[in-house]
């Protein structure tokens, strides 16, 4: 098995292109997003962007803002308790980006569909609901007839109905650990990972931790995303922030509010991007960027006991430097 | 009794929910009626949220989210959206969910997607963009497709409370009566509406909305007037039995941010 | 939550019939199945059963070789290493079992079509072959038209075919471990447990161990089976003997043999029963059965350290006692 | 050089992996195949189990089983039936599997369910109970559907080699030619049947398999005796060289119970 572990940088430049479909992963709104993977792929000017959101993150959020996302496919378009998310609202409002809107479960059966290389998804959700009827991408035809077209049952000849599938051309996946080679270990809800990780034709990993494999072979059943079908694996901490990144940190409350009310105007998004995009070139100064105190405090939250039965397998940050880019 | 509309809301939301029940809640709102409920009177009250957090409670306050580490703490098992929301939810498996409103219509159809400022699609046989952008359905549809029954939460006022919604983002009885069949949902439709002026509950062959009983606090004339059809009342209309001590001490132990205390 | 701890006696009786469509969960011929279930069922003279096996075990070769067995829908009919299920195959040879073949793909993805109250699954897999066009159901009709229908595909107009869904009445599935709520863990490959644990409308899970829900919360990522969805809990140790249960003990090859060959006639069937199935009353005679030395043995397998972070949390058999039938 | 034709058969199949690729592999001989190629010349071979266990090397001998405690001893990752053999395998994801046959025919259809004494079903046009029954298509069938090529392995004797199988349980190239579009399958179909006696390949056009080289033990007289069909034989027809030391060392060093060597 190959070492996987190269830099964000790197890993921008090889797995991303303007004008693909990127799929980001995503457990919700304020958990685990490759949030970092999304900062950087602005610093690297990503644009015309296909967006394949479950739901809307910091990530989504902030790409939209800036004007690369020319679609966006999503289940849920908010922050939760955060609110609305500004940047994407605007984007979508303004005509800047087409949204195609699908719910929480439909997104996730539409990648499992992908990953399974089916012909289309039964659909036994989001029929009779605008979701069905309105598409975005075919705006003239009310009430749609091909976002979920009719199929007929074979077994009762009753009328059913079918969801297309999704298959992103990659996923950026934030896991808690990963290995070099890219074995995964999610804590908290995987809320799609599992189906994006098969869905995509190409996987690259964040992770909050680099860990030996002898934790991978501790905890197979924990291994839901394998190395088999993972391209790279970026060692990134805090990657998540200012979200949470469930067993490791907690959301950050108030970055949470300032980034989305920052990202309501081009001059507050320009700000935020110079701010906290463009303003670090190593983790180190992307740390700096956070705080140390604020760093302190969000690893400081009330699952941190989750992570216990796998500290002593992190690698340090200088055993990670010597392995990245081999 | 000192409380907000929110508190009472909310208790009364808790109320419908019984012992033992499989239970989805979301965030906000509608997860703090929910605990709420299992703290005050359905112990074995079963709850798990979209993300696939199973028997977890919320710690250090209301939840950012259904998958934040306030409700991450203690979670007894963590699964998946598809688990949650398709597998246990849209299959018709789970008891009750509890969902809100930025728009409903007198058949319980929920819109959470967007306001239109003129012609909203289903008039305009179009899909234009809305003038306001909201969040979407989430995991709403599969809660209004599938649990076997649910609540559907919201403040009362005139411009939430539509003839029609402009957008169907979780489907209620749809156009009334026998709607939800041609789709062939598994559940069984919206089985209240509880607002911060009163219960809504669905006439048994219509499905349309009439009140059912009202906040002491209020009255139906004030009730009418906040709702955008024509309301029509039980004609066994009563008086909601106020919050108990007992309730708004469980309910603020687990509003522990005060988040429903403020006026 | 409640407390669903009952004894095997108890559990057999109250969530089994004749009659019924039973499903047995199962790891493969060779590895976790509820075969201590499928004993007591024996035990109990359960018959005409319509069994779902995605692959054959043991259990279902046992249940097979008394006559237990009406129909039987399986996707593998052997055991692997150990050759031909004997029982099994002189049920179905003799025409005594209905036997309604799929494959290792197809039964769990109709069983999660099941878990989805789907109407029907879409089928990319088993088309074309004799699965398709065999029928033990229909026999007079070769090539079947109906097992796996053609539907088309709304999206391109293709013909596609597709397989209809299961939902067994009861699953008994066997994993590591439980706490009395019956949250599981499952070490090892889950195999279709996950699905035949959504789609069965009874769960009753059989385990290895019983553990304090201490465990279940410091490890909520391996709890694929969560209490919300189970009915009942069964401990019994080395339950899935002769076969193995990863991470606790080995399977026993000279048991596995000569099981298979017992099974092989009816008088030898008879002689199985009476010195494996009928000959012990408590947990404590069934492990006298097996032998203690054999027992010993069986626990000690490169596998065992799969467990070490979990045994802290195990109760004790008086500790499980005194909670049983509460 | 000493070896049997069990382990001749398993070294050739595994020359026809190469390293980095995505191989499923099945129980017995078709496991020492795959990790004799691991060991041999294909370090990075990356290989699971149609139960998910992946990036596993067998301890302690010859598993029983695609699961057991051989197999699951040092194992990087444990999912499910469905990531294996739908997700992974039936999507046309997996470069290369092997599957053995109990039965199969010239266009390399497979049949392990079962043997009749008078008419199969597809020449009875009824579905009747065979004379002898086997084992079922299990992951073999997803294998052949998917992989985007595959190895058959059989012990090479008359009865075997079928001018048509009895029952497909894993389609190969069906009645033949591009048969196998009709069904959409995303994978390639058999690139090779690996014998005792030696190997063959399907014509490009026709699928028919013919005799692409023999074992030096053999002859194409005794190849062709052994086979059910009027075997084609190609024109460049070679010898197939013997197994090195090195080879013979690396697949005893695989099969540690000595499992290929009872001749």
């Amino acid at each position: 098995m190959r070492n996987k572990l190269i830099t964000m940088k790197d890993a921008v430049a090889k797995y991303t292109w303007d004008g693909m479909t990127y799929a980001h992963g995503a457990a919700l709104p304020v958990g685990s997003d490759s949030i970092a993977f999304g900062r950087e792929m602005v610093r690297q000017g990503r644009k015309d962007l296909n967006l394949i959101s479950n739901c809307n993150s910091q990530q989504s959020n902030l790409l939209a803002a800036v004007g690369a996302v020319r679609r966006i496919e999503v289940g849920f378009a908010g922050l939760e308790v955060y609110g609305f998310a500004q940047g994407l609202r605007r984007a979508i409002t303004s005509g800047k980006t087409i949204c195609e809107d699908f719910s929480n479960g439909s997104i996730p059966l539409r990648l499992l569909g992908g990953a399974l290389n089916w012909p289309f998804v039964p659909a036994t959700i989001n029929v009779g609901s605008d979701e069905q009827w309105c598409s975005a991408d075919n705006p003239d035809e009310y009430p749609a007839k091909n976002k979920m077209p009719e199929v007929t049952d074979p077994f009762t000849g009753k009328t059913c109905y079918a969801f297309n599938v999704i298959k992103p051309d990659m996923a950026a996946i934030h896991v808690t650990m990963a290995d070099i080679y890219g074995n995964a270990i999610m804590l908290g809800t995987e809320w799609s990972r599992y189906e994006l990780s098969r869905a995509a034709k190409k996987v690259v990993l964040q992770a909050d931790f680099i860990v030996d494999t002898d934790c991978i072979r501790q905890f197979p059943n924990l291994v839901r995303i394998p190395a088999e079908i993972v391209d790279a694996v970026v060692y990134w901490p805090m990657g998540v922030w200012p979200q949470c990144s469930v067993g490791v940190y907690d959301s950050d409350e108030e970055h949470m509010f300032a980034m989305n009310k920052a990202l309501r105007t081009e001059e507050g998004t320009e700000e935020y991007v110079e701010k906290y995009v463009t303003s670090y070139q190593t983790r180190e100064e992307y740390l700096d960027v956070i705080g140390k105190d604020k760093v302190d405090k969000l690893n400081d939250n009330p699952t941190t006991f989750l992570m216990d039965p796998y500290r002593k397998w992190i690698l340090s940050d200088d055993e990670i430097k010597e392995l990245e880019g081999r | 009794m000192d409380y907000t509309r929110q508190e009472f809301m909310a208790i009364v939301t808790g109320r419908e929910l019984k012992d033992g029940e499989l239970a989805i809640f979301g965030v906000g709102l509608s997860m703090l009626a929910g605990y709420f409920a299992q703290k005050n009177h359905a112990p074995d009250l079963m709850a798990f949220t979209e993300g696939g957090v199973f028997g977890s409670t919320p710690v250090g306050g209301l939840p950012w989210g259904i998958e934040c580490n306030r409700i991450s703490a203690n979670a007894t098992s963590f699964t998946n959206a598809i688990d949650a929301l398709c597998v246990l939810v849209g299959s018709g498996r789970c008891d009750v969910g509890i969902i809100g409103a930025a728009q409903l219509d007198k058949y319980g159809n929920v819109n959470t997607t967007g306001i239109w400022a003129e012609d909203p699609p289903w008039k305009a046989g179009r899909y234009t963009m809305p003038k306001s952008r909201l969040n979407g359905s989430g995991g709403a549809n599969e809660i209004a497709v599938g649990c076997k029954r649910y609540i559907i939460m919201a403040t009362h006022e005139k411009r939430r409370f539509a003839e029609k919604v402009d957008y169907i983002s979780s489907p209620g009885y749809i156009n009334g009566g026998n709607d939800r069949e041609k789709y062939g949902f598994p559940g069984g439709g919206p089985s209240a509406i509880i607002t911060t002026l009163g219960i809504m509950r669905p006439d048994p062959v219509t499905k349309e909305f009439y009140l059912e009983s009202y906040f002491p606090y209020t009255t139906i004339d004030e009730v009418k007037e906040n709702t955008g059809w024509d309301l029509k009342v039980s004609p066994d209309v009563k008086v909601v039995p106020e919050p108990t001590a007992e309730e708004l001490k469980n309910l603020r132990e687990v509003d522990v941010t005060g988040s429903l205390r403020k006026k």
